[in-house]
């Protein structure tokens, strides 16, 4: 930040990759350390035990003929998907929330409180409305995160500079129009700056969903093997779902970043 | 002066908490009267309340006591009929120029299916615009600025690109809050013919807040200044209130005229200066609107 | 001959005068009475009997049992399936220190609008899967001469099962266990079709120890045998102490009382050391342990690059070796319950 | 945000706690429906049930002569305290992030990936670093919300006005003074703001770490009668859980309010 | 003129990026020399790189090409040598008033010792400046003001607040953008009588940016117009350079001197002139250290 000098981009990747690198000598000593006294000891993998499981999970099909990667990947992402349209309502909600003052009188509260029960204590309630299916998934993801995706957006419509509201209003804005050519537009990017924030919520309810009840999914692969202690599976589809979720994180900056030049400045 | 009273501001005040939520008064007592098509300037000592009393015409702000009227109706929000100009100009960040001088356009002339139509054909529904556009850009000298975002403005650019929008909706009453604090000389002079030649053109009225008392004599049909002190303060007052004796357009020489150095040395030495203002019991509000009240 | 051995003495410390150890266990019908031993002060007598410590830890089952594998505790209680899939085929060599119950009906498959094994052909069926709900329903569909394949296994969590399957009627089959199955049978509709109790002794309950960590400290091994066998004792007289006793039980499963006595009924509990020792020496340990490797081999559970089910050895207390004689993982000692028969302990 | 009338106190209190009440109804009305087919039916307890619930565990010692509720909650808020500790030491790595490059170089993107991985699906490598005491659950709330406090402070100190850093530059300020001095008086209500945002993911890794391990907790307390589906207790522990988020969450925006009378203007 | 050279400016250029990613040249190879105790008024078009210039010699920023030193050394971040007046009027939000104005007294002499005991005795260490404080505050005419927040002030209030926050730490250069383009009139002579009382204490030197011309030519021992329009422009450069002729202090009544309105003429004329300026082949840089090069 008080950085005048121009960066060195060398230097940069050097720091940027030392945490990474430094952890993974250190697990990969630790794991040779416990091989070395117990051979067969699943709970702290190799990578090179890692790489193999990987391996198999994505090009090998399993004993019923599937890729097991690409299918748990296919069935969790279309969660995630499907849970995305609602977060994207969940956005207009908040900023309707934020410029009515009815609706933030009827709603704001009531989120608050929404917001803070824990869903995954309540499943039994859930299955009822839902059914095992996959409803009951997205319905999970959807009350997880979306009232917290609602109040930050209305917390950042509340926020927003009244003086370009008014500026609208008297350039004849409608209401809807203050919704949907001003305060969306502005706030959109900080929209998707949360819901990348969020993605790591919408990650945590879509594997406990998974594991609740489930075929396939990235979730409840790792919950089934879970059961013999294939650690190796774990890890590695656990490096997966955050490497996923790291390129998603990434891509939507980018995107941010190309087509909101503005944000941020 | 002929014309209709078209803002009329009835004994308004305006309160506000300080931090140990004590109350203040900003503005005492207001009463002011506005003719269509009146080009009025106002001055004040900072802090005396000039942006308030435009917020309060402009309806983003009611007064604590009294009433503000356009049209003799009360007002009580924003509207079309009353353009605005802050003193921060607050533009949109996320469009450029050439959007944000568009906006208003745009937004009165909204349809579903056109916004429609434009999302699949860009820019073809906006194409009807681009040349009164481009005609306001060129006029406030950003013609080649049209593309940049406002955060890679200077704050004098900011400031002409808020008026070009402000002035392209050509609204009926036009409030102005420190328009071109951030202008060079020369830059205002041109702002200034710009903005005379509208309004003539227009039958606009305007309420310009400024602290440059040249650009005050200069612009104005009349001229008023607020001001905090005085016997007994409570709030500001209308502490003057008179009109310009030249006809518009007026030549940049009566700049030069004494008459015109001499109004400017008035309001300097009457309206501004606290010591003689404290001493005064009655104000000299010789403007035949000027509503003359006991203080 | 144990390679575990540094690591697994991680937890028991020899700071203090005597050597703590970390038992841990999980809500279950057969495994109540390690609690009720503990809030008794049963066990800490024994303990003090032998010079040891031993502290017991409330988990969840399948963490309790990761706990146990990744070297936190020295002794945990699980079944012989999960004794066989988890630490067994990790390397963690252990030994089953007291046989304490068999499944008797505290498994089962239940179903909906009355339909038989035979009907599930196409069928969704709930369980956690890999589980002994899975063992259950591969021996249920292989004695009504079905395969796996033919039914379609929806993976639930333990956790939630019984009210998934009793508020979602659009779902037939549900496997699962006590006291999950007590909840679901309440259901007006449900039916049970198969249990445990039609393979019975197949799925025992076991308190497993590290085998080294035995052979240092067999004072371990006689601590928590000793107190298991006095709290059998109080729960078999049938008076007013076994009544308070089983009502602490109850209290910790959260469950009532006549609750927990319905729980005891489809468990097989061996009261005395004296049937345990008799169970545990006699074949059909042997047999349902080959059961269970099989099944535990078919569906990956000892590795999935395990070439057979010989892979991991176990011995039996006669010395029989069933498996890889080179790398036996898991005992059944009945040396300790054979000293509690004898009144040694 | 529009509004510029008097707000009549009473007809906002009306919308506030309308859906509330309808929600109550609702469900009140749907249990009865269900008792009425069932009189045993436990997932769907009636609301004297819960209260019912809610009483014996307040009121009633247990059979140990505990007073569960409170009890629970004792051992809960005592995890949650120990974990603020390093939530405020997160707050504290953000804004240091934000001012020095090397650092923001250094833990920028191992953090981004680091706050990716769903720190419950790898529970049994916490076992082995942490142990199963007290500790292991601290350390599952640490992992889980650390990170994105982190981030977000990070977020925020970047954003943080150039001009004013500048400024204080002129003035003399040292770097740790910027950091001490500037950034955090101005960006402390903000990190209030997002752990009052956060506080739900406390609360669920909370729960989701004492359902493993514990003797007492309210997640403990939850995950034990889950068994026997006693929806009346847990219902109103939840109810007990979200009321008490609630609180915390007023309480902290009250404070902020208070004691931050700048911010947010 | 005497006195060694504090700041010199060494064919500067600054380049920045336009939205398509092309640069512009915003400053072309801009040579400056300033001596101790110089009051150096800059003048210019808006958009021409004022802010830029005193950017580059703050240090927040690096020139494209060139050098720009502090007492020979070149600067490579701000410090404590050189305070800075933002032209938007920069305040620590979270701080009231008084508190803004202290923070850099604060700060200069902070210990951790007298931090903890402050934070025991709230008040205890402040208390020592607290008489500094509020003379600067007086002077400012914001002592009954101290409480409030910066949110809590009108435009005017917060530019004075950044003012004496600047001032009351005495820099060796003050750099000014603009301050008082939010004054009115009798406020700003008020700010000027203060600046220049200090100025002349201290021996400062001030580099003031401003649009005002009148207010250029009274403050400074010397003016400098900056303008990006003359012949075959790529960025701006220096097109007039030269002393103010009265010594201070000087009398309002200079600003009615004949030659005092001609200087204002010519820069109007002259260097606010782009007519003019665009067939202008070279300059008219009469001071002494003007640094004259082909253009
Ligand atoms: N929201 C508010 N809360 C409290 N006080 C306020 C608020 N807004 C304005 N004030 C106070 O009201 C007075 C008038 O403010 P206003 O902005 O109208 O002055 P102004 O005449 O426009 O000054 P300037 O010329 O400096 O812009 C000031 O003392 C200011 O501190
Ligand atoms: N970060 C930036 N990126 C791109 N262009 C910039 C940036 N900062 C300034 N500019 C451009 O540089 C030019 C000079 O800007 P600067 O703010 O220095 O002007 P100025 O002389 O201070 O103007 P004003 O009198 O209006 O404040 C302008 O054209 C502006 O658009
Ligand atoms: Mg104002
Ligand atoms: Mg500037």
């Amino acid at each position: 930040m008080l950085s005048v000098t121009k960066r060195s981009s060398w230097t940069d990747t050097l720091l940027s990759i030392f945490l990474f690198v430094l952890i993974i000598i250190l697990y990969q000593y630790f794991a040779h350390q416990r091989h070395l006294l117990n051979p067969h000891d699943k709970l702290v993998p190799t990578f090179a035990q890692m790489l193999d499981a990987f391996t198999r999970s994505t090009f090998e099909p399993d004993r019923n003929g599937v890729y097991r990667l690409l299918d748990d990947t296919l069935a969790s992402g279309q969660r995630v998907l499907i849970s995305m349209v609602f977060v994207f309502g969940g956005v207009l909600m908040g900023a309707y929330m934020g410029l009515f003052p009815v609706m933030d009188k009827l709603f704001y509260k009531f989120f608050l409180f929404f917001d803070k029960i824990p869903a995954l204590a309540i499943l039994p309630i859930l299955f009822i409305f839902f059914g095992l299916g996959e409803v009951s998934k997205v319905a999970l993801i959807v009350i997880g995160v979306v009232p917290t995706i609602i109040l930050d957006t209305y917390l950042r419509a509340k926020a927003f500079p009244q003086e370009q509201v008014i500026k609208a209003i008297t350039m004849s804005a409608s209401k809807s129009q203050i919704i949907f050519k001003i305060i969306l537009p502005k706030i959109f990017p900080m929209a998707l700056d949360s819901i990348r924030l969020n993605f790591k919520a919408i990650v945590l309810f879509l594997i406990s969903g998974e594991a609740l009840a489930a075929t396939a999914g990235l979730g409840y692969r790792i919950f089934v093997v879970r059961r013999y202690m294939a650690m190796d599976i774990i890890i590695s589809y656990v490096i997966w779902i955050g490497l996923l979720s790291y390129l998603i994180d990434a891509g939507i900056c980018l995107w941010i970043k190309k087509q909101y030049r503005w944000y941020n400045k | 002066m002929t014309g209709k009273y078209i803002l009329e501001v009835e004994g308004a005040s305006q309160q506000y908490f300080d931090q140990s939520e004590k109350s203040f008064q900003v503005l005492n007592n207001i009463n002011l009267q506005i003719r269509e098509g009146e080009f009025v300037t106002i001055v004040g000592p900072t802090g005396c309340g000039k942006s308030t009393l435009l917020r309060m015409i402009l309806g983003s702000e009611r007064p604590s006591a009294g009433n503000v009227l356009m049209d003799q109706k009360p007002i009580l929000k924003p509207d079309r009929n009353r353009g605005v100009v802050f003193q921060k100009y607050s533009l949109f960040d996320n469009l450029t120029v050439r959007q944000n001088v568009r906006i208003g356009l745009e937004l009165e002339n909204f349809s579903i299916f056109g916004n429609l139509l434009n999302t699949v054909f860009p820019g073809w529904k906006y194409e009807e615009y681009s040349t009164l556009v481009d005609e306001y850009l060129e006029r406030v000298g950003l013609l080649q600025h049209g593309d940049k975002y406002p955060y890679q403005l200077s704050g004098g650019m900011r400031q002409r690109v808020a008026i070009a929008q402000a002035m392209i909706m050509k609204p009926k009453v036009l409030l102005m809050d420190e328009p071109f604090g951030a202008l060079d000389a020369g830059t205002k002079d041109q702002m200034h013919a710009f903005m005379l030649e509208q309004w003539q053109q227009t039958g606009q009225t305007i309420l310009f807040v400024t602290h440059d008392l040249e650009e005050a004599v200069y612009l104005g049909t009349r001229v008023i200044v607020l001001s905090q002190y005085y016997q007994g303060a409570n709030g500001a007052k209308i502490v003057k209130d008179f009109n310009t004796p030249w006809p518009h357009p007026r030549d940049q020489s009566v700049k030069e005229e004494e008459l015109f150095q001499d109004m400017i040395k008035t309001i300097r030495n009457q309206g501004l200066n606290s010591n003689y203002l404290l001493n005064q019991e009655e104000f000299d509000l010789s403007h035949a609107d000027a509503i003359q009240l006991a203080s | 001959s144990s390679p575990s051995g540094q690591e697994s003495n991680a937890s028991s410390s020899t700071s203090g005068k005597s050597k703590k150890f970390k038992v841990a266990w999980s809500i279950y019908s057969g495994w109540q009475p390690w609690d009720y031993a503990n809030q008794s002060k049963i066990l800490e007598k024994w303990a003090k009997k032998y010079g040891i410590e031993i502290e017991l830890i409330k988990m969840d089952y399948i963490p309790s049992v990761e706990a146990y594998v990744a070297g936190q505790v020295d002794a945990c209680v699980m079944t012989n399936m999960e004794a066989l899939d988890m630490p067994a085929a990790s390397g963690v060599t252990s030994t089953a220190l007291i046989l304490g119950d068999y499944s008797n009906g505290n498994d089962a498959l239940l179903t909906r609008d009355n339909l038989q094994v035979k009907d599930l052909v196409g069928k969704e069926v709930n369980l956690v899967e890999l589980s002994v709900s899975h063992y259950i329903l591969s021996r249920a569909l292989e004695k009504n001469g079905l395969k796996e394949s033919d039914v379609t296994i929806v993976n639930t969590s333990d956790s939630d099962i019984a009210p998934a399957f009793i508020s979602n009627n659009s779902q037939k089959a549900v496997i699962t266990w006590n006291p999950l199955i007590m909840e679901i049978k309440k259901q007006p509709d449900v039916k049970q079709v198969f249990a445990s109790s039609s393979i019975p002794g197949e799925i025992m309950d076991l308190m497993i120890v590290k085998t080294n960590v035995l052979k240092d400290n067999p004072e371990l091994g006689n601590a928590l045998t000793g107190a298991w066998y006095e709290v059998m004792a109080i729960m078999k007289k049938e008076d007013k102490a076994t009544e308070e006793a089983l009502a602490i039980m109850a209290e910790s499963a959260g469950c009532s009382l006549q609750e927990y006595k319905d729980q005891l009924k489809t468990t097989a509990m061996f009261y005395s050391p004296k049937s345990a020792l008799n169970y545990t020496t006699s074949k059909a340990v042997i047999q349902s342990m080959d059961y269970v490797r099989k099944f535990c081999f078919s569906h990956g559970l000892l590795g999935e690059n395990a070439t057979s089910f010989d892979q991991i050895g176990i011995q039996y207390p006669n010395g029989e070796i069933q498996g890889d004689k080179n790398n036996i993982q898991l005992y059944f000692d009945s040396s300790f319950m054979e000293k509690a028969a004898n009144a040694q302990l």
